[in-house]
């Protein structure tokens, strides 16, 4: 046990935690105003859902004992024997720091899909579905990834959640496009950000809960965290940086939504990588991934599918780069990518990339049909039509 | 009785404001309106995606006075109110039959 | 002269602005408001307070036009505005006494 | 057909809607709106910077009824609308020509 | 000295001074917006009046050596011996950091009050009502708990403030209902909170700043840092659920400001005990305040009482639920609750309820009455017309 | 390498970090909303810029090996030779910790004088302009004053950034007013802040993460540190006190914006001399701070230059306050000022403040002048008119 080391991942799961809610006021910030409330209560209530039911089970399936590489066994259902001593994962920080910091990530994670519906879910099928998913999907992702399952056996490297956080819930967002279909009057009418103050503030909270996030999840304050927020931030600045020069090609100026776009695609891309590569690959790593984030948000516009507020475009896009990146640019200890020599890694990443999209994306679909089938996903025309503050939840963003 | 609407750009609001106040006029009714018209709009951008926004931010006053100061609201509200761009705006005069003033229940040209 | 307020759904308004245009109107004026009528409201419900808000947001498009259009403007309007449902909302025809486009001083027929 | 706008203190909104539903009235439209008279503003001051702010934040309150319910209109939203302070606001009555339930296409007095 | 702990109490109090601000935004967010400004004036100006109070006598006051149990004495006036070396409260942070921790704790109790009195109250007669308050109830309170006094000596059990902050304060809010009376309209006019989205950033900040008032107050970046981080975040959680079920319950939808409420709620209501519950019965103890707080707010409806921002109904009962749960669940190194074997921890836990609660209340009443007899409390009738923001400050909150 | 002192220094370098975005929202909430923008957007965007210029050459010209106390070489060019283990500023933590921590200084410096020319200018003349500023005067600032150049030989006190920091940007924004004039209508129309809840919450911000610009300059988790922290914070409260009561006086009442202004002069008026003198002299300066920088604003009104959102009043003054204070009143260990027999550090603070004014104000004058005369400073008259966000980033702050 040690102190500095607690103090740390005890600060950053606060950060990480403080990312929940940003989220919300990110993308509630860019949906009709109509709509803000019902949007940035899905984030969250999901800080309130999912730590009970983590500390519940979540915990347990994804960090208890490995059975067969698949699944964590039940020895902390109910957070027993998670104590105030060391437990498996870290000797220097008690078992209940590990923990909470891993919730914080059980929390964000469902929470980032809810930009893929926003303005047409009801709020009932949304709690139902996040249940399942955690258990479902993102329990097993975390078990496979962290938890000494089958990615970890076979050498993934995922420094702070590229599979289990961002492929994870960018597949579950596609799932949620082709099930739930486009919000009333897509693609007729014009779905503009109704506070972008708020985008820009909800921006700079994820930016600063990334410290928590990557840095963090060395789980010590040495080297290794140091460099992992380094690389954090200045993938954060380049990708800023390089998402609006694109817009400035493309139509002539840059914006302030681009910059914080951008922003939050460096901070997607590293993420995978942080603790693996150096800065001056990050910085690249935030340039292309500013770049690939930008032309696949463009992309969107052109399939036509409605994936309102680009999960798949950021998440999916960035956190798939950052993990082909980290197997080009790995070099920290025994971390080697393509470019240093260790080319296997690359297929390694590619293998994870490919399994974590099939399942994430196939197990959503099956869950986001039965909550369909069942209670209920999508509000119906007239509720869209109030909007989803007043219709699900009987209140109104702003008074005059 | 008439109404004078006058709807022109916001930031001369206060020159309008001047210039009737000058003539004598104690009273108006202002309102924030958006108007459509042959000085175009802007475009937006979002993520990738263009908005053309037809709409420009314009300012409404309305005073109410007696027939016979109807010319000279007009001239005191054109003249500051014009830049001689597009997009100055206009002037409509409503007749209005009956006037009271909340307060003392006055009518006519007592209320305004 | 006249002016044409049409009172309707805020969704409604790119169409009716589009229905308008279309029959060669080059101008208006739109305002946010709220309405009151057969419609009825919504409940709002904070810390357990129950509030019966019983205005609607609507929006209001002022047209000034010479006469012989109006019927086109209610037409046009009507068409475009129309769902069926209640709160669909009203057309009042005003009558306008003299127009002045503030940029050139011009009135009448030619000032719109 | 009558228009009446009565332009008066926000506070006092509830209190017209109900004074005008209590006569039977059935629908009106509302919008915010800043009025400059005898009321005065006040003053605002920014790290020093002292400014007058003339404009008093009112409502306006437009109901298009029968020409023989506008005397009851009046009545109604005088007595609910007065405090007897300056800045009580005040009623216009505009004539209006032809009115329109969307609707239905119904015109005239059917369609208020 | 222990490098670890400092640097774990000195971020842990820039946390909670965080949250005074939040504060001030989660109430300012809740009023008419012609009161905006003076809501959250008052939360940020206590930042600033406090902090130097508490410099020149209030922590002598609270933290002095004991006097007969009541009050400390005048060694650390203007804080005289108060240095980078350990002090009294603690051997391995400087005092410097314990006395500033704490300075943040007297700086959020007062502004809790200003909830009761929102949208009617003379700025002058705060400020000298929040001084005297300081004084004459809060450093005693802080001191019998924390400081040595008569509480700590009979063995009440107050983690981070069930009592000394959130007892005291609603205590207070209940005394200026009752000096002040109701706001112009209360129960005919609507009283909607103008800007929901300001109210959830401002629960997300005392939600995350509330990580440093509870897990800080273990002084140490050890394991009972982190099981008081860890009750704190379930508690929260678990309240942010059982709010919103009992709204769903009670008038068909869930709300985003019940959500946030309960996790307030949540928040106060594992105060107390924070460091002497483990986490299931965290969780218990916020489901159960979440009901509680909402039945409370509820019933203010009923009892016609105008308490603006619900003090009582949130502080008053969240924290009083805390101190009883507190003596029924604490299980952790000394502390035993009655669950746990001990039914005598429950009786001193029920007398230091009741006496925080008498002392408080008639305490503030006599100061609100001293203040409103001379210097004035309440705003004129045209004053609260008009709203605060211009009457009492000049100023607009928005501008179109 | 220590682990505490690790965790401490980079916690703070998060809370720095947030400093630059929350800057942005307190300068975006002060103009007109038709400018909010705009305004954010050059705070956020140099977080991005200058972060990857930094990385590039920026630490290196400011920390590279010195050359005559002039510069330093180009040793960490691209981040060269910065690493995981400790570098030549400090024995305790790893270089790449110093050098993101000084990142987060060079990011806000630039973004402080955005306030100066708030409303009116051109975003590709405020990048290039920003660029050569970062190279051509933060970067040599920095080295005079922490990389052992001729500043720190003389044996100035510059605890945070007083001069670094502070004057350098108030020269640079006196500078900007001199070379870019009025805003169309300055000393006519009315300047009202557009949204004053999000100035408190950008105040909040900024006197959160000053915690970790102050404290953190101390680079070590010790009593020196909470030494800081305490100064930093008693100062920003009395500052914010004595700003309200001057308004107070000058015209009948206290204003929320007032509170807020003066907390920030507070903190600008500690940073030189944080973590040199104790908490008495703390209030003593922020009190004086807090009337200075009142005054000085107010006479701009009177001067009639338009620094828009009053950087040179805020920043200039109490930058240069705070370090002559640092002269009057260092008292912790080696630093003595003027009141504990040390006159002689007095003039060398008085020197350092002439030279930094000096050097700052000419070579910023002359950037303006390139930046001007070549690609251009100042929007046309019609995008001022029509707004930055539009004319600038075709985007608008607020949809209804
Ligand atoms: N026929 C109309 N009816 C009502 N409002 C109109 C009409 N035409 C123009 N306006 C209003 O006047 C404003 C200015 O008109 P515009 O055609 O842009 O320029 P100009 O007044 O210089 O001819 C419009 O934005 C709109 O608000
Ligand atoms: N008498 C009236 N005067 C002014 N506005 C009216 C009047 N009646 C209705 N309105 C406006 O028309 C809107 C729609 O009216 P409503 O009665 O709800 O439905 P409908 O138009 O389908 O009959 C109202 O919200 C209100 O804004
Ligand atoms: N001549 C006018 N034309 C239009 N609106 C007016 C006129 N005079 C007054 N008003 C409106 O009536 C409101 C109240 O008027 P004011 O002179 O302040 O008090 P009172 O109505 O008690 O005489 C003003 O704020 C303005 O909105």
């Amino acid at each position: 046990m040690n102190g500095a080391d607690t103090a740390f991942v005890l600060i950053c799961a606060a950060l990480v935690m403080f990312m929940t809610p940003g989220l919300g006021l990110f993308y509630g910030s860019m949906v009709r105003s109509k709509n803000v409330l019902a949007t940035i209560m899905q984030s969250f209530i999901i800080v309130g859902l999912v730590s009970v039911l983590w500390a519940v089970a979540g915990y347990t399936l994804a960090f208890g004992k490995d059975i067969g590489g698949v699944i964590g066994n039940l020895d902390f259902l109910f957070l027993n024997g998670v104590g105030m001593t060391a437990g498996p994962y870290s000797d220097t920080i008690p078992h209940l720091a590990f923990m909470i910091f891993q919730c914080m990530f059980a929390v964000i994670t469902p929470a980032l899909i809810t930009g893929a519906f926003a303005e047409r879910m009801k709020f009932g099928g949304f709690l139902v579905f996040t249940t399942l998913w955690l258990f479902i999907v993102y329990a097993p992702m975390a078990h496979w990834v962290w938890g000494k399952g089958w990615m970890a056996q076979m050498g993934a490297l995922d420094f702070a959640g590229g599979a289990v956080v961002h492929m994870s819930s960018a597949a579950a967002a596609l799932a949620a496009t082709v099930v739930m279909g486009k919000r009333k009057g897509y693609g007729r009418m014009a779905f503009i950000p109704h506070n972008l103050p708020m985008t820009v503030l909800g921006a700079a909270i994820l930016w600063f809960g990334w410290f928590g996030f990557n840095a963090g999840s060395a789980l010590a304050a040495d080297g290794f965290a140091a460099n992992a927020f380094v690389t954090t931030h200045l993938a954060a600045a380049a990708a800023a940086l390089s998402w609006i020069f694109m817009e400035w090609r493309h139509s002539g100026k840059p914006t302030t939504l681009g910059a914080a776009s951008g922003a939050v695609a460096g901070l997607v891309a590293i993420t995978p990588g942080a603790g693996f590569v150096t800065a001056m690959p990050a910085i690249l790593i935030g340039l292309v991934g500013g770049v690939l984030c930008f032309s696949a948000v463009l992309l969107k516009g052109k399939l036509g599918y409605d994936d309102s507020l680009d999960v798949v475009g950021v998440h999916g896009v960035g956190g798939t780069w950052g993990a082909i990146a980290t197997g080009l640019f790995a070099s920290i200890n025994k971390a080697q990518g393509l470019f240093y020599g260790n080319p296997s890694q690359l297929w390694i990443q590619l293998a994870s990339v490919a399994a974590t999209w099939a399942f994430c994306f196939v197990a959503s679909l099956v869950l986001f049909k039965l909550v369909d089938a069942t209670i209920g996903l999508r509000a119906s025309d007239e509720e869209e039509d109030r909007g989803l503050d007043l219709s699900q939840h009987n209140e109104t963003g702003y008074q005059a | 009785m008439k109404k004078v609407e006058i709807i022109t750009r916001t930031f001369k609001l206060d020159d309008v404001k001047a210039a009737l106040s000058e003539i004598g006029i104690k009273g108006m009714t202002v309102s924030e309106v958006k108007g459509f018209g042959r000085q175009g709009g802007h475009k937006e951008v979002y993520r990738g995606a263009e908005y053309q926004v037809d709409f420009v931010v314009k300012v409404k006053v309305e005073v109410v006075v007696e027939d016979s100061v109807v010319p000279d609201v007009i001239k005191a509200a054109t003249t500051a109110a014009r830049t001689g761009q597009v997009g100055d705006g206009k002037i409509f005069v409503v007749p209005v039959e009956e006037v009271v003033r909340i307060r003392t229940g006055e009518t006519g040209d007592a209320a305004v």
